[in-house]
């Protein structure tokens, strides 16, 4: 199985997914975010950090890289795209998904371990998710997902919202929202649902010392999806 | 020639820096101020001294990269 | 044109410090000249008045790679790899602009650190700011966390550690200390020193500005209400860039190009060019025309004195400059050759091809002035009568006011807002006794933090110096860790003053006594003189970062409570020693009084004795006692476990409060399992440790017999609310 | 009445943002931007009917919270 990780300059979780792609098993390539062409990959993933300082929009000029016209090509073709944190900043910006990353409601960068409701489970990423609440880490200062009414009527019926935060419980409310994100949401799947993008890093949640294991459930899903 | 440029959000968008901002204005006793936005100013130096032409090229890099008009609206300031 | 005593006085000289020069010189020095002696001989880059107390520190030992001198410490991990750590302070810039001052702050100390070829792993910051009701303290508060978690965040570094505290001796000047722990190969570590003539001096990183320029002499000026009109000379931070300098000089120092290499910091082009020269006993010419600048006609003075950040000069191998310049260009860095090396010992500045300056090298380093400034020693002080009526005050209440108190709550709120978990190896996050952070793709684990005691350290210096020491040592030993090294950030008052003068030197002993005594060397350290606003001292604050190695992090320990009906112990000894304790102060309203004494061999004797327990697998959590005393640090493992504990009063004639809150050093809580008793017991009475019992967890509260009876859920509550209320 | 402040940094200190958006457009093919400045927006309802008053709060307020005067100015724009 193969994958690819575009790293942009101020990418900084690109290692951190390279490792975890790696021991899920898969046989990963770094691709420079000015390179034009694409290696034989079945996954791209954006990875978080801070393209270009995240300077005007998050992620917007990372969205304007040379990659970015081949990986639009390689999702229109309904090869899997994954954007994490900053990546999905990207795939927004570059209008591969709907909706866009506001400022986090209070204002503050928000570090913390947060509950996911998995809204949706069949899907081109996971099949089946063993739990249908899963804990994971959110690391950003616009996680704040916005789309206008319309919009969000389409994403609920076409089935796609991937997460939404919720308490240990499953709990989805104001309180467990920690952005402010509309309904909720922590996740988004294009239409063909072949392109997510979503806040929290299972990236940082794949071994026991780290603060949960549950990033491992996530990746096997993948794998097992993409092997069958 | 110089050229700015104001980006702001769309009414219907929730401005939480503008609204924190208020809340600290009155904290701080200036009772007068009732509202605040933010936006994003840019100044652009352009090789390019006819104002019109200028206003043209400022409205596509508006377009292409510096408003998200999902979310932002924009306006080129008059010459002066 | 010839140098008014006006402009001596505005580069921060004394007339006599500039007839000095004109000595040396056998001349007058010009405006440049002048500029880059004022930076040199500041106190921010001679060290003129702590060099003679700083060679107290011990800095050498078995891991010592490398002691203070270069642009951070080395200690070797094992396995050829080696921990690199410095911390550095940025109070003033920070007092003046919060969030841009802390931001630098944060910048700085990793550019110390990737400059030797570490990449960094963890970052820690000690932050003081004024009293809470002070006017500004919210501001200041909000911003530096801000401009820290701005900076750290963008680069991609876990902030592990540090700590918070407020105090109203810091109304008029804050302090933010940065520290940053990189991870490098042993064999592969770079240094400052030139070497070989004709080499190549090249300039990479950003553009040089009119920015900062005297911030080096800015961090040695006291404040006055004025201060915060004054020039720009607070600097923009660019996070982005540096996370490119950091790649690109990581990636560069693959291979054999670079002799020698120094980021550009206090002082900027001009300290880091003379310290690289000084150091190899080199001349250097610079040709300051070749300088990348942002700004239009910059003369030679503003870009010897500028300190625009995310600059670093680099002393290349013949032949590799083609090579260098490419990488560069790949991270869309500037890059030129401005200089080279020279046999003549001097520093030569040209300007298109006119030389502007000559200075021997030598004036600028040997030969600055040093200072054996007077100093006046504190005298222990009396011990407060018992007389004071404690049986009058209730624990229920001096726990629930303590516990909620904005120097002992949890500081989740400011750590929540850095990221903590990058890099995906932190296996302690902040809000423990020590951040940990796995070394990549291995068992091994670095904890590391970083600690102040200025309420101590301001009643009696000597006792407060070492306790700071012995309060890191302590936060490492109770996350397992080997303490190795530590490095310090000393903030004072001003040192022409005997009484500040003395708590430095003082402090510096009690450091020195304490970190001899452990063998846990000073690896690297930063001096932060003239803290004061209007002839006001900050508390004498010297800051210990601390390091040490978790060989296997399988044995690794926090401080939550793991379950129900595990036994309770206290390893050291309570005597009920109040004075200088957050009790005293909050409770009783009494500052006078000594800080508890440090028994150096009891400490020493504890926390390898915990440690040897630990590596036996007989400890499932345990956590220092430190400010607040044995009931707090109970409550902190309570809360952190969502386990309650039920606590005996002690059967001894001491009273209970004194007890419960007394702040005895040397002193730990672990919770043990009830089979292991006889074991432990027995290592503990073989090494001859005191130790007792005093209870056992429980489910849900915290329970004293007719005292108290908490539930976890609300003590939580009262720890955890006291930043969101005071924000909001 | 509305008031719209610009607050940008001083010409000497370093504008980070301006500086990767310039790149960026160029990279774009827009050659002819040679420079970008970046600063803020803010607009401000005020409970004042007198522009000169009004004015007068705004700098007020500008000094106090909108602007730090160490590395920023500002400038309050004309009504219109
Ligand atoms: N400014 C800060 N940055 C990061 N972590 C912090 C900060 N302030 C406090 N903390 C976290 O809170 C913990 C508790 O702080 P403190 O009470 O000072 O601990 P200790 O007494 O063990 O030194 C620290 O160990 C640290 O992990
Ligand atoms: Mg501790």
């Amino acid at each position: 199985m193969l994958s690819s990780v575009i790293v942009f300059p101020g990418s900084n979780c690109d290692r951190d997914m390279a490792v975890a792609l790696e021991k899920f098993g898969f046989k990963n390539s770094m691709v420079w975010h000015n390179d034009t062409e694409l290696p034989k990959t079945d996954l791209i993933v954006l990875p978080g950090g801070f393209s270009y300082g995240d300077y005007l929009r998050c992620g917007c000029i990372g969205s304007k890289s040379k990659i970015i016209e081949k990986v639009i090509e390689f999702a229109n073709k309904g090869g899997l795209v994954l954007g994490i944190c900053n990546g999905f900043q990207i795939l927004v910006e570059a209008g591969l998904l709907p909706g866009t990353l506001l400022r986090n409601k209070y204002l503050r960068f928000i570090c913390k371990d947060v509950y996911l409701k998995i809204k949706n489970n069949s899907n081109t990423f996971y099949s089946k998710f063993k739990k249908d609440i899963i804990k994971l880490h959110i690391a950003h200062n616009e996680g704040n997902y916005f789309v206008k009414n319309d919009e969000l009527k389409k994403l609920q019926d076409k089935n796609q919202i991937a997460f939404e935060y919720c308490d240990i419980n499953g709990e989805v409310s104001e309180s467990s929202n920690p952005n402010g994100s509309i309904n909720n949401i922590a996740g988004v799947f294009n239409d063909n649902q072949n392109v997510l993008g979503m806040m929290p890093h299972p990236e940082r949640m794949i071994d026991k010392y780290l603060s949960g294991n549950d990033g491992s459930l996530f990746f096997n899903n993948i794998k097992h999806k993409l092997s069958i | 020639m110089k050229i700015s440029i104001v980006v702001t959000l769309k009414k219907e968008v929730l401005d939480p820096q503008g609204k924190v901002i208020q809340q600290t204005l009155q904290n701080m006793g200036e009772k007068a101020v009732f509202n605040v936005r933010q936006g994003k100013y840019f100044e652009l130096d352009l090789n390019e001294n006819n104002y019109e032409k200028a206003k043209i090229m400022a409205e596509e890099i508006c377009k292409k990269l510096l408003a998200n008009l999902v979310i932002e609206d924009y306006k080129i300031m008059d010459n002066s | 044109m010839s140098i008014s005593k006006e402009v001596v006085e505005k580069h921060g000289l004394t007339q006599i410090e500039f007839q000095k020069i004109c000595e040396l010189l056998k001349r007058a020095p010009n405006l440049l000249e002048l500029g880059v002696f004022s930076a040199m001989w500041n106190e921010h880059c001679s060290y003129k008045s702590s060099k003679i107390h700083l060679k107290n520190l011990p800095t050498k030992g078995k891991v010592v790679v490398q002691g203070p001198g270069e642009n951070a410490g080395v200690i070797d991990v094992g396995d050829n790899q080696a921990i690199v750590f410095k911390v550095e302070s940025h109070n003033h810039p920070s007092f003046i602009e919060p969030y841009q001052g802390a931001a630098t702050g944060v910048g700085g100390i990793m550019r110390d650190v990737f400059t030797m070829g570490a990449r960094p792993i963890a970052n820690l910051n000690s932050i003081h700011f004024g009293s809470p009701d002070h006017s500004k303290t919210k501001n200041l508060l909000n911003g530096v966390v801000q401009g820290i978690g701005g900076y750290g965040n963008c680069v991609g570094i876990p902030t592990v550690g540090g700590e918070t505290h407020f105090d109203e001796s810091y109304n008029g000047n804050i302090l933010v200390n940065a520290m940053t722990v990189g991870l490098a190969n042993k064999d592969k570590i770079f240094y400052s020193k030139a070497s070989g003539i004709g080499k190549s001096v090249i300039y990479v990183g950003s553009k040089t500005g009119r920015d900062g320029i005297h911030g080096a002499s800015m961090a040695s000026a006291k404040f006055d209400n004025k201060a915060e009109e004054k020039k720009p000379t607070v600097q923009v931070g660019d996070p982005f860039t540096e996370k490119l300098l950091l790649e690109a000089c990581l990636e560069l120092m693959q291979d054999d190009s670079i002799i020698s290499i120094q980021d550009m910091g206090a002082a900027g082009l001009t300290s880091s060019s003379v310290e690289m020269a000084a150091k190899g006993k080199l001349g250097i010419e610079l040709n300051l025309e070749k300088v990348p600048c942002r700004e239009l006609n910059m003369t030679p003075y503003e870009m010897m004195l500028s300190e625009s950040q995310e600059r670093m000069l680099i002393i290349l191998n013949s032949g590799k400059e083609s090579k260098a310049k490419k990488l560069f260009e790949k991270w869309n860095l500037d890059f030129a050759i401005i200089g080279k090396t020279t046999n003549t010992k001097n520093l030569t500045l040209k300007f298109n091809n006119k030389k502007v300056g000559e200075i021997p090298i030598d004036l600028l380093s040997n030969k600055a002035p040093l200072y054996n400034r007077k100093w006046s020693k504190t005298k222990l002080p009396k011990k407060n009568s018992k007389s004071k009526n404690l049986n009058k005050i209730k624990i229920l209440d001096s726990l629930k006011r303590i516990i909620s108190h904005p120097n002992i709550c949890s500081k989740e709120w400011v750590w929540k807002q850095y990221d903590h978990t990058v890099m995906g190896d932190t296996i302690q996050k902040p809000g423990s006794d020590s951040g940990v952070v796995r070394i990549h793709k291995t068992n091994k684990g670095i904890a590391s933090t970083i600690d102040t005691s200025a309420d101590y350290c301001s009643a009696h210096p000597l006792t407060g110096g070492k306790q700071v020491v012995c309060e890191s040592w302590r936060n490492l030993i109770s996350v397992g860790a080997k303490p190795l090294a530590i490095t310090n950030c000393l903030n004072f008052g001003n040192p022409e003053k005997q009484k500040n003068m003395g708590e430095f030197v003082e402090c510096v002993n009690g450091i020195a006594e304490a970190s001899k005594y452990l063998d846990y060397p000073v690896v690297s350290g930063n001096v932060s003189f003239y803290n004061e606003t209007n002839e006001k001292s900050i508390k004498p604050t010297p800051a210990i970062g601390g390091v040490g190695l978790i060989k296997n992090i399988d044995k690794m320990i926090t401080m939550n409570f793991k379950k129900k009906n595990s036994d309770i112990y206290v390893i050291g000894r309570t005597n009920g020693h109040l004075d200088q304790s957050i009790f005293a102060r909050e409770i009783l309203g009494e500052k006078k009084g000594p800080p508890p004494e440090i028994n150096l061999f009891n400490e020493k004797n504890n926390g390898t004795t915990l440690l040897e327990l630990i590596d036996k697998n007989l400890i499932l959590s345990a956590h220092d006692i430190s400010s607040g005393g044995l009931l707090i640090a109970i409550a902190e493992m309570c809360i952190k476990g969502k386990i309650g504990a039920l606590i005996k009063k002690p059967k001894t004639l001491i009273n209970p409060i004194e007890y419960f809150f007394s702040e005895d050093q040397s002193r730990y809580i672990v919770e043990i399992n009830n089979d292991n008793v006889e074991n432990i017991t027995n290592i503990l009475n073989k090494n001859s440790v005191f130790f007792e019992k005093i209870g056992n967890t429980q489910e849900n509260n915290l329970f004293i017999q007719d005292e108290l009876d908490l539930s976890i859920d609300e003590i939580e509550k009262l720890n955890n609310s006291w930043f969101r209320k005071y924000i909001n």
